[in-house]
């Protein structure tokens, strides 16, 4: 699979405001660093795993910032860092979930490192397995739309999720009930080891959408702008009642698909050299100086503080307390 | 409602709940239009924006009742026949048992899900089985499994009220077989214990849902015979009520697990496992099961159905000769 | 839901040899004619439970012709009584399994009548679980093509079973692999009480081809000479090895779910009397006749003998001895 | 291959038989890459027709794998990690196991699903659990847990020639812990056999997987402390070896049972009652089972990681315990 063209238009022809695009390369650049923090403290040895979103962050941006904070409810898969940044984790957050400490909100060190969740912002806690939280979403859409909660729920996974039996009848469940549902596939090229011609027998992931009857979009992912775009126009149609959407998010994985994993066995460096070219970071900080829409200095400048706010962070959660032995008992029930 | 079968009771029950909690509602297949058992008849003309058709997709049952109750609404889901659960297995496994825990509290779901189990009604292969094993299984579930139409009324109330997963299990043979006075009729109103049915001193029967019924049929027989027994009905099946289980066995110093589900693996091992290590001073015989032989599920036909399950007359012939011991 | 206008085509039009045109309308009229009487018998108290085919036997013998039968698999659901009768079931056959009689060669009174299977013939067993078979047909696909076998798998269900995620993961699969199977969707308007809007967002069942990138086709399924046909050219096309095939044949349930099912709950009587005057069956006699191709005399013979053999076969299975209660055990492995 | 980790033992057999009968083939998520353990690594190379990634969908694995062994060929299963499997729940509980009862026996499936499974990996809550109960209590499926390579080798053998389905589950700690010399080794051949591993006197340890090792490793320790264990290696999990399970107990007259799986419901409960029924008579002591804390699954933080499991000093503990009793 080739990297898509990318798109020409200036970014002064999307309606964004100048502060907005600063958030956007804010989100996308601090979730790299903290990824690359993370890859280096696993190198290391302190931390024991890492799953990361590298590559996919311009995707990410671009949808959570489509959605309303403190309104609609995200139901991320475990590369969607960037997109919980969004919606109010800190660097520091990321690194106690990083480092499984007591005090991780996601889950306090009883799940794996990127299993997110909070309550109290609207992001759902999430499973390894796979596509069953977008049978959550649904349900979250259901509820919503039952209490007449002018709500939005975006739900995320891989091409490859595509495959269990839960996207489609999570998909087929929200079209039949109208319900506001983005599902959002961010189609990295890859599961794991496996091509995407391997999972999805049609040219896009988004043709799936036609299956349902709803609406499907197939988006460059590595430009957060046109992201944004796609998806604000789709969460604003799903607000109105119009029902699901099907996002496509074209993008890739930059890295292996985890730190246990090593991608060489199977994947053409050529073709990693070719997406590693359009490293959507990279081509956002172009396009923003190219444009002249902020001066390198500005840039510089918020680059020196994610590097901070990263170094911070890794240096403030590794001092914060391990759970002790015994915490793995006790919140097995809700006490009423 | 004087007198009521345990399908009044769990309908009249789900109208009130409808009622005094706009945030409860009830999905599943064919629900509007009452069920294949009747349970919910009547109930989507009366709340119509509280009853639910979804389509025929049991994964998707549990999860989109997962995201709502997640929500803060109160999902009360059927799922047709339990033989029909296990698609869902996985969002029961992975993510509704674990959903309180692997948030430490952070968040936690507040439903139900209902699902019609046993046998004895003919009904083959997949519509007969007995579950409860998988999903008592399950630390963060909890299991029910009445048998009196007062029980199955004051369970499901506490379910729904409950803020945890709750599979609450209705033997379906006891739907219309068992009427019962309501008013001053004894029921228990917590989950997670169980009733000494009848007080005995020669040996405890343990049983649940429709074997209960039997059981306490097979105690009368045995009382014309001299053999005292008591009969615990176990009513909650996750988390078990111990406690109950081990004072009675401790008392007659015998006992005897009965259920319909296949023996190895079934719920009774678990049951016995407990008795072996907590009340073994106490034992003055092995501890027995009673349950069906270890095939596939019940067959059809209606002489191999009655071999397959057990009844009074099994339960009052392992009784006699533990009480023989 | 309205039924569909009858094509005008007359049946010589079709290459379909007479010979072929008289044993659709046996396999129809002995379908039927089986199911009257199993519900006779069942009214009678002698057969604890009935679901049957009625108003689906144009479909059913329609495509269950169009296979190679001693080469092809079937893949039935419950209501697949007259493929049987296509695939080499007899009356007899059809009446043991419906007592559950120890000789049934489907389940030996193991599982609910219906539940068909038998290995020689190839219908693969089936439970009562929706849509698995759909699993089963795509294996069965998969090994034959990985063999070089010349072998068309067909796999029924209704539209409703079309809902479950293992209806995704058999049609996504198959796509992929290019597998010779044909999804046979026999869309007789409810699951139970449930209308197919409550359970398929698009218009047409066979709409959902279309997230596979795989064809689809709707066809009258009141008409066997058209499913026929369409069925035909799908298969061929499968055994070339052009892949899988959805094709939806629109009925009708003219009975209740089954014998336990009081249909006037919840479905108007005037939408029945209206499909009723389209029974498949009827149809079909009234077709042949116009068009000339058989003299009434001849199709009133062949209904005497099926009447013969259907009452024949309900006294000779009633007969026949029923399994002991010990014979509840035994095969639950397979010995090596 | 004189000296051979799991890993290797398992591929050997893999190779060996996808070499020698051209109807075996290999299915999964990215087992021509050589899968995420590594596993089939080089298969797909040497056996090009015979290795076949699929897509992202536990279902469809074993329902597909269903239909190709319904045709005639020996389907070999990878589920990524146990964990995953439970989405295929319906098709091994409602399909695969009852394949053959419902046709009496005029159908069957040659099939293995192999899935690794267990903790101490650091996996966390979904890379981590013990599924063993749930399987084995599915009559007609035959579950099949190794420790040492020798029995992975021979078992799995087995387990591809059997004409039923089974599900050979890989303790995915064990997979490059652990090595044995292959040539004249200990290993049991057929399925459906435990084995007394080591002989004592004063109590028997039951256990399987990791555990096994475990249990001989605390078994050492007592030794010395004068505390002579026997220590059963269950090995197949369905249908368990009755016998020899009661054999070894009633000869020594104490029971402790271990598993990584949380105790109630775990296999630990089948395997108490069997003692507790057919053996009630020469036991000298309550029968005690060591688990794992009820909670869904293990955190995966290694404090509490190493907190949920079992290992060598809590078995030790236990056994002394018992021993003392
Ligand atoms: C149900 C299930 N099966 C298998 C796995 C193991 N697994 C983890 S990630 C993954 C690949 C996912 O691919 P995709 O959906 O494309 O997401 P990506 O990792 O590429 O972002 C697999 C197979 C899993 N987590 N869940
Ligand atoms: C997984 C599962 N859930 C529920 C049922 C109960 N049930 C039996 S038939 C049926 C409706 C099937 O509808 P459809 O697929 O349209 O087939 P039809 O009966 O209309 O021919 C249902 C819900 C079942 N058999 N399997
Ligand atoms: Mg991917
Ligand atoms: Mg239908």
């Amino acid at each position: 699979m080739g990297a898509p063209a990318p798109t020409e238009q200036p970014l002064s022809a999307y309606q964004l405001s100048e502060q907005s695009l600063e958030r956007m390369y804010s989100y996308m650049l601090l979730a790299r660093r903290l990824n690359e923090r993370m890859m280096l403290l696993n190198r290391q040895g302190t931390a024991p795993f890492v799953i990361a979103g590298a590559g996919q962050e311009a995707a990410q941006v671009g949808a959570a910032m489509a959605l309303q904070v403190g309104v609609d409810y995200l139901a991320p898969y475990y590369r969607d860092l960037a997109m919980n940044l969004v919606f109010g984790m800190t660097a520091r957050e990321a690194m106690l979930n990083l480092f499984a400490k007591r005090d991780d909100p996601n889950s306090h060190g009883r799940q794996m490192p990127s299993h997110w969740g909070l309550r109290e912002r609207h992001v759902v806690t999430q499973s390894s397995v796979v596509a069953t939280q977008l049978l959550h979403a649904t349900g979250i859409a259901l509820a919503a739309k039952m209490r007449q909660d002018p709500v939005v729920v975006m739900a995320c996974c891989g091409e490859g999720s595509t495959s269990r039996g839960d996207f489609h009848e999570a998909l087929n469940f929200a079209a039949i009930h109208h319900l506001p549902v983005i599902f959002f596939v961010e189609n990295n090229g890859y599961a794991i080891s496996e091509r995407v011609e391997k999972e999805v027998p049609t040219e896009h992931v988004a043709d799936r959408a036609r299956g349902y009857g709803i609406e499907g979009a197939t988006v460059d992912g590595m430009d957060a702008v046109v992201v944004y775009q796609t998806v604000r126009q789709a969460v604003d149609q799903a607000r109105r009642g119009r029902g699901p959407f099907l996002i496509e998010a074209k993008c890739y994985r930059l890295w292996a698909h985890s730190s246990d994993d090593d991608d060489s066995r199977y994947r053409p460096r050529e073709e990693l050299a070719e997406w590693a070219a359009r490293d959507p970071i990279k081509l956002f900080r172009e396009r923003v100086q190219n444009d002249g829409i902020f001066p390198a200095e500005d840039l510089d400048r918020i680059e020196a503080q994610i590097d901070e706010e990263v170094r911070d962070a890794a240096q403030w959660a590794m001092a914060q307390p391990d759970p002790e032995p015994a915490d793995a008992l006790g919140f097995v029930y809700k006490e009423s | 409602m004087a007198v009521a079968t345990v399908i009044e009771a769990i309908r009249s029950t789900l109208d009130e709940a409808l009622e005094a909690d706009e945030r409860a509602f009830i999905l599943g297949e064919d629900v509007e239009a009452g069920g294949v058992f009747r349970v919910t008849e009547g109930l989507k003309a009366k709340h119509p924006a509280q009853v639910l058709d979804t389509p025929l997709a049991e994964s998707s049952i549990i999860g989109v009742a997962i995201g709502a109750a997640h929500y803060g609404l109160r999902p009360i889901a059927e799922i047709q026949f339990a033989d029909f659960i296990h698609a869902g297995f996985d969002q029961l496994c992975s993510e509704a048992s674990r959903w309180c825990y692997r948030t430490k509290g952070d968040s936690w779901l507040p439903m139900v899900v209902r699902a019609p189990w046993g046998g004895g009604v003919h009904g083959g292969q997949h519509h007969s089985q007995s579950i409860e094993a998988f999903y008592a299984h399950l630390p963060g579930i909890k299991v029910v499994a009445p048998a009196f139409p007062a029980d199955y009324r004051s369970l499901l109330k506490a379910a729904i009220a409950d803020p945890n997963p709750v599979l609450f299990l209705e033997h379906k043979r006891t739907y219309r077989l068992i009427k019962q006075e309501m008013i001053g009729a004894p029921a228990e109103t917590v989950l997670g214990r169980a009733r000494v049915t009848r007080q005995g001193r020669d040996l405890t029967i343990l049983a649940y849902g429709l074997m209960l019924i039997e059981s306490l049929a097979a105690a009368e027989t045995l009382a014309a015979e001299g053999i005292d027994c008591s009969v615990v009905d176990l009513l909650t099946l996750q988390p078990l009520d111990v406690e109950t289980i081990l004072e009675s066995v401790r008392t007659t110093g015998k006992a005897l697990i009965v259920h319909e589900d296949t023996l190895t693996g079934g719920l009774g091992g678990e049951i016995a496992a407990l008795i072996a290590e907590h009340a073994f001073e106490f034992l003055d015989a092995p501890v027995r099961r009673l349950a069906a032989p270890d095939i596939p599920a019940m067959p059809y036909h209606h002489a191999m159905e009655a071999f397959f399950m057990p009844d009074r007359d099994k339960i009052a012939k392992a009784a006699r000769d533990l009480a023989a011991y």
